[in-house]
Order: structure tokens, then C-alpha cells, then sequence
């Protein structure tokens, strides 16, 4: 029974995914955008742009998730969908769970296959490419968790776009600073096994919490 | 008919209100619908009559009053099962085909068993329409894919928004056919209409609603 | 060593803090008020209205 | 019933509210200020000057107080907040949200006057510290909760959310203030570091102490004239509001 | 008559704003929660904080303005005022420009406004912060000059926000790199005036040409 | 009345024709409106009503056709000052109020000699309202405050889409008055209506509308 409703809403997802296939680009374009512009308003020669390197592009994969953030659960909102599993028998966290998931594969993921491209033009030290990726995945899929709670208690608000940034930002810190701090770890030579540690427990944490916190955050969002 | 005076109704409602910014919209609300037997909800424009729908389907929270499904409590699990809802948003998705998007529904809400999506699709008038995107489907034409959803849900009984909305007289028809089928099945139905128009030819009773003072 | 520039711009921060403290649910209950009796104006209109 | 008990009923009727609030805020703002003035004249011309910092320690006795209650403020929004979620009594949801203002303001004025002190004793108005940057964390975890509020409508809809986030918020600040901790003990050689003097003179601690109480009373102050205001905004189109006007 | 006109949106535009003064501050703080999750994403002790500050500085107030670019046209075409503009005897241009003038008031003056605090953030030297001032002052309503136009020929799609940023971002390439360009040529000790005269220059042209082409643009755009 | 056969009509319109994506919505259209006549276009639901005002307003470009005013050649000056639009979004600014939002169509419209923002609220029954947020006015009093601005328009000719829609009987009343006055002052209208049961009592024309093929 929830296996069949975990199926049609995977389902669903992906063939909405493949049909509007072109929207998929969006994020990885906006990342690439935030990079490019960092660069150019920096003094490339100075060096300082390695080392701003693992923190702009964070920045630009939590910027880009931000932007995608609002039509998590807005477009399933504004057509009726979302009344459907909130009247559902099925836990809604299980379809929340689902929601994210295929959220976080076309707009996180996209971004962390391009991350070498990222780190190239912006000259990150090669040596520092395994964890900026390695902290990226970790990192993004926590990102996607928190931002699902926020999208959940905004989407009845018409246009949430900044308010939501407002809100989730704070939540993201930490991921921010044991994401990109691992990075700036491992090129000062430290041990960032810690951060990466630290990432993957919170990132099971949230896998269980974070669907029924979002679950319940969307019961009162919504009307 | 399965309907026996002895039996508890299927929902039975006391003392239900509910307020929007401290202002009731509602209060104070008793009805029972027994299995077989239409409940047509009935009151002007702005009366609360959507409201009343949305707060009975769990959408809204109810500021006080009861709720009992065949003598019982009413809890979150066993409303899902029992309810079926048709509003105002159609619950399709655009770039999903007619028959995916069923295939969604039955997936989420269950399906009747012996019920299947392709007879659901001939019953609303949609046969040939299986692999058209909703998108490209006209109001009426997306308002028969919502029936034949309900058509395929298991849940005993239906709460219906305006479901004569949008439909022409062949549609007003169909949707007065499923609500036949559906009573005969033992089920029951809330029906929200503007007009008296439309009643639909079973056993009904009334709830006229009139704005709070 | 007396730094009397800064002190005296972090006290008057808090003393213009606490007076905004004061002065704000203050503001806002006048305001509450302004309307809740323009809106009891508004109704008595209305009423009048319909029954004329 | 206890008298406890129906008084704490009579409270939630928003008349009973209007005047109780009415009554007992002018008194807690009355005592509030004249414990303050006290404190901050003590704090001003009798403490004498640290041999240290000279007279830029004074700042410690408004920076201090206004830094606990930011603090104490957000978790007592977070309690009204959590009550108002599982028993949806009003007025906690009125109260929850009539902190998130205050809190705000006191968080603003900690950073202000810790930048002012900042000044003069590290040379620089802003430094990511950890403790610093919770702080302003902190201000955006209010900022987001009073725009959550103001966002939506339906007003107990919006204190739901709006507490929700709040309680939300006080799960993850030790997260965040331990991160942030971790953050910046990655690389040592931190130059500054945030010392207050460690070992107060008792001459020293009492306007601490009394300002401490003072900020305290006059926050009760706040509150209920903040929650009065609400409480009256919500009732609009009740007929005593016109009637007790 | 048009004196009228201008007198009316004027007036308009700063009740609307006076009504809303909440949602003014959504910019700033955008700005102000890009900077801090720079620094917090970066070695603040490194001295790279400081020389990407600018860069930093002009990607923050880029992104906040993009990102109310959507508000620019989008609230008043989905309460019909923009037909009402359509069919005024008045040029459309000029209400254009009026509307594009006070949305730079609202969302990029107070990120000029606070441009020294978010410079002591990233620890900016001081001797760079008037040139930073100087080149937002004149870069700002170049960045919503143009975004007019995009936001105008964007204003009848229902969900442009990402799209909209990948059209507008391409088109603030020159003014970032003018703007925050000046500033690392001032930190540099080169002469920094030859950008801002540029700068100086395309502004000059934009306010000519862009709110006309904003307002062809709008035609087109609704419907 | 000022109509004297000879006078060239307010608008004629020959040949007009209007296409989505390469399908016509209608094509060929020809009529006249003269100066204290209203004309009622007719049609079912979905035939490109609103879509005719829409472009005969210059919010749509016309395929093909030619418009004439007086006369003469209509260029986008002269059509911006002889028409005014009501359509179905409101073009209030929710957060203004009522006496705001007349100010602002003033400052951009223009405003007809003699009339004012006070005497135009009172004449559409919004007597009270001046200081009351457009967006807390209920559907039919923003309906009323469009009414208003029609009124305080300059231009002689008005386009109406569904300007009943949303209003009671008292609202219907008040429309028709307000057409009745602008007809006799010289002006002329193009009323769409879904039904027959609203025409003005002024002397009206038809045009029927029908699906293209
Ligand atoms: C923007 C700058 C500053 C901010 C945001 C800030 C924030 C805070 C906060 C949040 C606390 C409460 C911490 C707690 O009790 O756990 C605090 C306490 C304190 N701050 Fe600051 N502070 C700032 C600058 C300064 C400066 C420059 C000094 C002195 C040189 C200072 C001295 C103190 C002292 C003495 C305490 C009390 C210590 C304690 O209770 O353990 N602060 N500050
Ligand atoms: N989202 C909302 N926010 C605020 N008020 C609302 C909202 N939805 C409805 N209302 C108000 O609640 C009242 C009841 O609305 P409801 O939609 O239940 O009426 P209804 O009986 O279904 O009317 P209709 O026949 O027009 O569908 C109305 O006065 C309406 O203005
Ligand atoms: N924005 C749009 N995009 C695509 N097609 C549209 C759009 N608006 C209208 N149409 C189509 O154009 C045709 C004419 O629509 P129009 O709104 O002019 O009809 P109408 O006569 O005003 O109908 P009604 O009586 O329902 O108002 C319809 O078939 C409709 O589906
Ligand atoms: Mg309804
Ligand atoms: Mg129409």
C-alpha cells in the first residue's frame, strides 16, 4: 500500500522531470552565473580567489537551492495536488520524503556534477576538489531537508520568495560552516574527517526528522 | 437500500464552528448523513458552504464542536479512508496524461476494488482521452477527470464542491449518475450547489446555511 | 583612557531602544483603536443602509 | 474550580485581557525604569573606571543585560509558542508573538553596543566570532519570525506558523552556536579574543544585578502592552472595544 | 497633465511603500545573509575575506535586486493596474521610469545605505569604501534599468523568477564588472575614475533608452 | 440626442480579425458604434468576447482589420483618450484606499471636467467606504470602485466586459443608470453579457458571436 504510493509519487516526479526537462537546467545555470560573477568583480591574480573558492561556491549550490526552494511544494500547491496527499490515508511525511528526494536530485545534483567545472574557473587547488564534492553531497541533501520545513510553512503565502530566504538562511548555517569549513579545513591541512562526520550525522538525523517536521509544518502552511 | 434507522450514520456532526480572524463564519452546526442518503449544503455566495466542506475533509481545523463516523471517533487515519473531496483546484497535473494522473491518484488515495482506471475514463465521457496531457483538456473536460477520480477512491462518502460547476447538461447528468451509483453502493454524499437546479434525484436532505450575525 | 564617545552613544542606544519599547504597543493600540472604531462607524453605515 | 484555574480562564477572554493588561502594564514599566535609572546612575558616576578598559567597561551594564534578555526572551517565545501549538490556547499565541518584536529590539541593541564596545577595545566594530555570530543568527531568527507573522492573514494561522518556526529556531540554535563554535577554533591564531573583566568587584556586580531586575520588570512591561495591542487588533469588529473606548 | 501622471505614481508608489515598509527591508536583509554566509563559508582570518569583499559586496546587492526584480511589474499586472498603464493617454515610458525609480529607492538604496556596514562585515579597508559607495551609486539603477526590460518582456510568464535571472545576469555582466571592478583598481592604487566614467556614461544612456525599451517591451510582454 | 445619422459613427470597425497560435478566434468582424447607443455583444462562453475588447482596447494586436474613430485613422494617442476599459482584474492597488486608488486612475486616465473623486463614490454606493483598503472591499464593491473610475474617465467611449458579473441587483441597476447618463452626454459603450437578462434600457445593437469554424 505506502510502497504503491511511494511508487506513483516517484513516478510521477520523473516523468513531470523528464516532460519539463529544459527547467532542470535552471540551478545549474544559476550556480554557474554566481560563479562567474564572483569572478569577475575579483582580482584574479591575487590568489585570493582559490582561497574564496570552496565558500562562493557553497554559496552559489545554497543560493541556487534557495531560488529553486519556493517551487518545492508551491506548483503541487496552486493545482490541488498538495490537498490530495494532505487528504490522503498515506503518512504525508513518506510523500514529503519523496517530494525532496527527486527535489534534491534536479536541483542539487546537477550543481555537484558541474563542481569541478565550478572549482576550475574559479582555480581551486585540485587536491581540494574530493572534499568540496564529498562535502557537496553530504551538504546539499541537508540543505534540501531544512529548506523542505520552510517551504512547507510558507507555501500558503503568495509570493514567499524573499520572506523564505529570510527563514531558511539561518537554519542553513550550520551546513554551511561544516560544508565549506571542511574544505578550508582540509587545505589548511587539518583533519576534516570531523566536519564530514559531523554532516553525515545530521544528515541522517534530518532524514528521519526532517519529513515529519516538514509534514506537520505543511498542515498548518497550507490555508 | 443498505440504510437501516437502527444503524449510526455515517457522520454525525455537533456543535461545529469555525471562525476565520476571530469572526465565526460558522457555529454551532448539527447534521447527520447516513449511508444512502444525499446531504445538499445550500446557502448564497460567501455563506461558508466550501468552508463547511474543507473543515469536514481535515483542510481546515474546526474551532470547536464534533465529528463521529458510525458511532466512533473520527481520527486523522480513519477520515482519509472514509473521505473523498472534490473542490474548487482540480488536483491534476498539467503535464501529466489523464490516465497517469489517475494512475497518481489511485496510487495515493487507493482504488475500489474492481474499479479500474480505463472504465473509469469511459464512464466520465474521457474514452479516447487516455494519453492527452490535462493541460490540454478543457475546464469541463478536466472537471470529468476529477469525477472519475472519485469514481476509482474507496471512500464511503463524497464531499462535493459546486461539482455541477464548469459541466454542461450531459455533464450534469453524469455527475447525478455517479451520485445514483454511488448511494446505491451504501455510500453517502455532502453536495454544496448555488441553485436548486440540481438536485440530484435520490434521497437527500438539506443544510441551509446563512451567514453568521 | 576614557572612551566617554562610545559610552555615551551605547547608552543612548539602549535609553532610544527602551523609549521605542514604550512608545510602539503604544502607537499600535491607538491605531487599533482608530480602526476599530472607524470599522463600528462602517458597520452602523451599512446597516443603516440596508435597512433604508 | 482553583481560583488559579479560572483565573487563568477569565485571562483568555480578550476583554478581561484589555484591562488586566491595561492595569498592569504602566506598573511594570514604572518599576522597570526606576530600577534602571537607578542601576544606570550607579553604573555611570559611582562605579569607578576599570584600570583596564577606563570607562568603556561602563558599557558592560547595558550590553550584558540587553545580551541575556535576547536570549531569555527567544526561549520564553519558543515556551509560549510550543503552548500554543499543542493546547491552540490564544492567548499564548497572542503572547508568543508579542515577544518576537521585543526580543528583536534587544537583540539589536546587544549588537549595537557590543559593536560600540568593540571599538575601542579590539580595534575593529565587527569580528566573526562565534558568540557574535549567533547573536546575529539570533536577530535573523526573530526578523524571520515577526515576517512569518505579518505574512499571512488569517491571524491564529499565522501565530501557528510563526510559532512553529520559533520553536523550530530553539532546536537548532545550539546547533548553530556550536558550529559556529567549531567554525572558528579551526584555525587558531585568532588574534582577538572576547574577555570581560573576569572577577567583578561586588561594587561593581550590583548595578549589574539591579539592572538585570529592572530589564526584567520592564520587559513583563512590554509584553502585555505589545499583547494588548494584538489582542486588540484581533478583535476589530467585537462591540467592546468601541464600548470600553 | 503628465506632470500629473508622474505626480499620481509618485505618489502611488511611495504609499504602497509606506503601507508595506516590512517587505522594504527584505533587500537589505538578502544582501546582508549573502555576506554573512560568505564569511562564514571562508578563513575569515585569511585576508581573502577582505580583497573578495567587494566582489561580495556587488554579488550581493545584484542578487537582492534580481531577485525583487520579479515584484517590478508582476503586482501590479496581476491586479490589472499594468492595463490600466497600457491604456493611458500617458507615455508608458515615462510611468515606467517612475516605477523603475522607485523600485531602486526601495530595494537597492538601502543596500547603499548599509554598504559601510556590510564592508566592516568582510572587513573592507576603509580606504576602499567610498569608492565601493561610489560605484553601487552609480551601478544600482543601471542593475534596475535593465532589469526593467527584462522583467517587463518576462511580466505575462506566471513562474519567471529563474528564468528571469538567467535572462537578466548575462545583461549586469558590464556593470559588475565597471563596478566592482573600480573598486579593485582603486585597492590597487590605479585610477579607478576611468570605470566610473563609463559607468557614469551607460547610465546616462540607460536612463534614455531603457525605460522606452522597457516599455516596448511591456506591450509586448502582457499578453 | 446628439446622434445625427449623417456624423461618421465613434468607432466602425471593418474586417477585424483576431488568431491564437495560428487558430482564429474570430475574423471578418465588421460594426459600427455610434455616439448615445450601446452595442451588446453576444455569445456562449469561450467565443471571444473578452478577447474582441482586449483588442478592439489595443491590449491584443489585431491580426487583420481596420479601425476608424470619427472617421479618421485611430493611432494609439487618440485610442488611449477615447476609450476606457473594464475588464475582469480590478486594477486596484489592495493596499490604497478607495479615494487613493481614484486618485491614482485620475493622475493616469485623466478625469472628466466637473466630476469628482467624492460625488463618483457616492454615486456607486461606496458613500463611507473612502477610507477603506481595496483590498478589504468584497467582490462587488471592487467591482463598484472600477464602476467609479469608469466614471470619472474622460473618454466617450466605454468597454465593458461583463460589468455585471458580480453584482446584485442593485449593482445591475446602477450600471445601467450609469450607461443610461453616458449616452445621453454623447458617449457610446460596448457591453459584453453572457445572457440577455441585463440590457440596458438605452437604444441598443446586437452583434452575436459565434465559434469560428
Ligand atoms: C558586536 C559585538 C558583540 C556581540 C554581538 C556580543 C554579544 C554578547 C552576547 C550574546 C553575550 C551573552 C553571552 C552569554 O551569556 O552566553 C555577551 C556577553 C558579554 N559580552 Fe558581548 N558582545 C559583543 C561585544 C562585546 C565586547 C566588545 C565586549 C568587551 C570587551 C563584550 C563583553 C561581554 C561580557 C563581559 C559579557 C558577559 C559575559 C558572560 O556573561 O559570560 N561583548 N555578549
Ligand atoms: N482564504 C480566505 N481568507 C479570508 N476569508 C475567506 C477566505 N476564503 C473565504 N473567505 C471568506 O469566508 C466566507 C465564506 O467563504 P466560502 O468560500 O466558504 O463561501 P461559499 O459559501 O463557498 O461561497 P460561494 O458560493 O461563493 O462558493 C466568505 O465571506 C469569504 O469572504
Ligand atoms: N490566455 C489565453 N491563452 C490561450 N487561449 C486563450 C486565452 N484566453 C482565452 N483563450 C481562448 O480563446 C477563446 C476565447 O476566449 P474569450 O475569453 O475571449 O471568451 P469569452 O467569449 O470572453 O468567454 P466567457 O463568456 O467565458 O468570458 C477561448 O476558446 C479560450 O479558450
Ligand atoms: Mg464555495
Ligand atoms: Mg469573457
Amino acid at each position: 500500500m505506502i510502497a504503491a504510493a511511494i511508487r506513483a509519487m516517484l513516478l510521477r516526479d520523473l516523468r513531470l522531470l523528464w516532460r519539463k526537462r529544459g527547467d532542470a537546467l535552471q540551478p545549474v545555470l544559476f550556480a554557474l552565473l554566481v560563479v562567474v560573477l564572483f569572478a569577475l568583480g575579483i582580482d584574479t591574480h591575487s590568489g585570493a580567489m582559490a582561497q574564496a573558492a570552496p565558500a562562493v561556491i557553497w554559496l552559489a549550490a545554497l543560493l541556487s537551492g534557495l531560488l529553486a526552494l519556493d517551487a518545492l511544494f508551491r506548483g503541487d500547491a496552486e493545482d490541488g495536488s498538495l490537498e490530495q496527499w494532505l487528504l490522503s490515508p498515506q503518512p504525508l511525511a513518506v510523500l514529503v520524503a519523496v517530494r525532496v528526494f527527486t527535489h534534491w536530485m534536479t536541483t542539487a545534483l546537477p550543481i555537484i556534477l558541474v563542481s569541478p567545472l565550478l572549482g576550475e574557473l574559479l582555480h581551486l587547488p585540485h587536491a581540494q576538489l574530493p572534499m568540496l564534492v564529498a562535502s557537496l553531497l553530504l551538504g546539499t541533501p541537508l540543505l534540501s531537508l531544512i529548506g523542505a520545513v520552510v517551504a512547507a510553512l510558507t507555501v500558503g503565502i503568495r509570493r514567499a520568495g524573499a520572506l523564505l530566504a529570510l527563514i531558511a538562511l539561518p537554519l542553513y548555517v550550520p551546513v554551511l560552516v561544516f560544508g565549506a569549513g571542511s574544505v578550508v579545513a582540509a587545505a589548511q591541512g587539518l583533519d576534516a574527517s570531523g566536519a564530514l562526520l559531523i554532516l553525515a550525522a545530521m544528515l541522517a538525523l534530518s532524514l528521519v526528522v526532517a519529513p515529519v517536521v516538514a509534514a506537520i509544518a505543511l498542515r498548518i502552511g497550507w490555508r | 437500500m443498505p440504510n437501516h434507522p437502527s444503524e449510526p450514520a455515517l457522520l454525525s456532526v455537533h456543535g461545529l464552528g469555525f471562525s476565520r480572524n476571530d469572526e465565526a463564519i460558522f457555529s454551532g452546526l448539527d447534521f447527520t448523513v447516513a449511508r444512502g442518503e444525499a446531504l445538499l449544503v445550500q446557502g448564497g455566495n460567501g455563506v461558508g458552504k466550501t468552508t463547511l466542506l474543507r473543515v469536514l475533509a481535515g483542510l481546515l481545523p474546526a474551532d470547536s464542536g464534533e465529528l463521529r463516523m458510525d458511532g466512533g471517533d473520527l481520527d486523522h487515519a480513519r477520515r482519509a479512508a472514509a473521505f473523498a473531496y472534490l473542490g474548487h483546484l482540480p488536483g491534476h497535473k498539467g503535464d501529466l496524461t489523464a490516465t497517469e494522473n489517475l494512475e497518481v491518484s489511485c496510487g495515493l488515495l487507493g482504488r475500489r476494488p474492481g474499479r479500474g482506471i480505463e472504465p473509469a475514463l469511459d464512464l466520465v465521457g474521457l474514452a479516447g482521452y487516455d494519453d492527452q496531457l490535462a493541460r490540454h483538456l478543457s475546464a469541463g473536460q478536466k472537471k470529468r477527470l476529477s469525477l472519475a477520480r472519485l469514481w476509482l477512491s474507496p471512500a464511503p462518502l463524497w464531499l462535493l464542491d459546486e461539482p455541477y460547476a464548469n459541466l454542461d447538461l450531459d455533464g450534469i447528468e453524469l455527475v447525478n449518475r455517479l451520485i445514483r451509483g454511488h448511494l446505491d453502493d451504501g455510500g453517502a454524499a455532502l453536495v454544496t450547489t448555488h441553485g436548486a437546479y440540481a438536485a440530484p434525484p435520490v434521497r437527500t436532505r438539506q443544510l441551509l446555511m446563512e451567514r453568521a450575525a | 583612557m576614557n572612551y566617554h564617545g562610545y559610552v555615551i552613544a551605547a547608552y543612548a542606544i539602549f535609553v532610544l531602544a527602551i523609549l521605542w519599547d514604550w512608545l510602539a504597543p503604544k502607537l499600535q493600540i491607538a491605531r487599533a483603536r482608530r480602526e476599530a472604531k472607524l470599522r463600528g462607524r462602517r458597520d452602523a453605515a451599512r446597516k443603516g443602509e440596508a435597512r433604508s | 474550580m482553583h481560583p488559579l484555574v479560572r483565573w487563568f480562564h477569565q485571562l483568555g477572554s480578550p476583554p478581561y485581557f484589555d484591562r488586566f493588561a491595561a492595569r498592569w502594564a504602566p506598573w511594570c514599566h514604572g518599576i522597570g525604569v526606576a530600577v534602571m535609572a537607578v542601576a544606570l546612575w550607579l553604573a555611570l558616576f559611582r562605579v569607578p573606571a576599570d584600570y583596564q578598559q577606563g570607562d568603556a567597561f561602563r558599557i558592560l551594564y547595558v550590553h550584558v543585560p540587553m545580551a541575556w534578555m535576547s536570549m531569555a526572551v527567544y526561549l520564553g517565545m519558543a515556551i509560549y509558542a510550543a503552548i500554543a501549538l499543542v493546547w491552540r490556547i490564544k492567548l499564548a499565541e497572542i503572547l508568543a508573538m508579542a515577544c518576537a518584536p521585543i526580543g528583536a529590539l534587544y537583540t539589536a541593541v546587544t549588537l549595537a553596543t557590543g559593536s560600540i564596545w568593540g571599538k575601542p577595545m579590539w580595534g575593529t566594530w565587527w569580528d566573526w566570532d562565534p558568540r557574535l555570530t549567533t547573536e546575529l543568527l539570533l536577530l535573523f531568527l526573530y526578523l524571520g519570525v515577526i515576517g512569518l507573522y505579518a505574512a499571512i492573514e488569517d491571524r491564529r494561522q499565522a501565530a501557528r506558523a510563526a510559532g512553529f518556526l520559533a520553536v523550530v529556531g530553539v532546536v537548532l540554535l545550539p546547533i548553530i552556536k556550536f558550529s559556529v563554535t567549531w567554525w572558528n577554533s579551526l584555525h587558531q591564531g585568532s588574534t582577538i579574543s572576547l574577555t570581560g573583566p573576569s572577577h567583578m568587584d561586588a561594587s561593581m556586580q550590583l548595578p549589574l544585578w539591579l539592572m538585570v531586575a529592572g530589564i526584567h520588570v520592564w520587559f513583563v512591561g512590554a509584553l502585555l502592552a505589545r499583547a494588548r495591542a494584538d489582542n486588540l487588533r484581533r478583535e476589530a469588529g467585537k462591540s467592546w472595544i468601541t464600548e470600553t473606548a
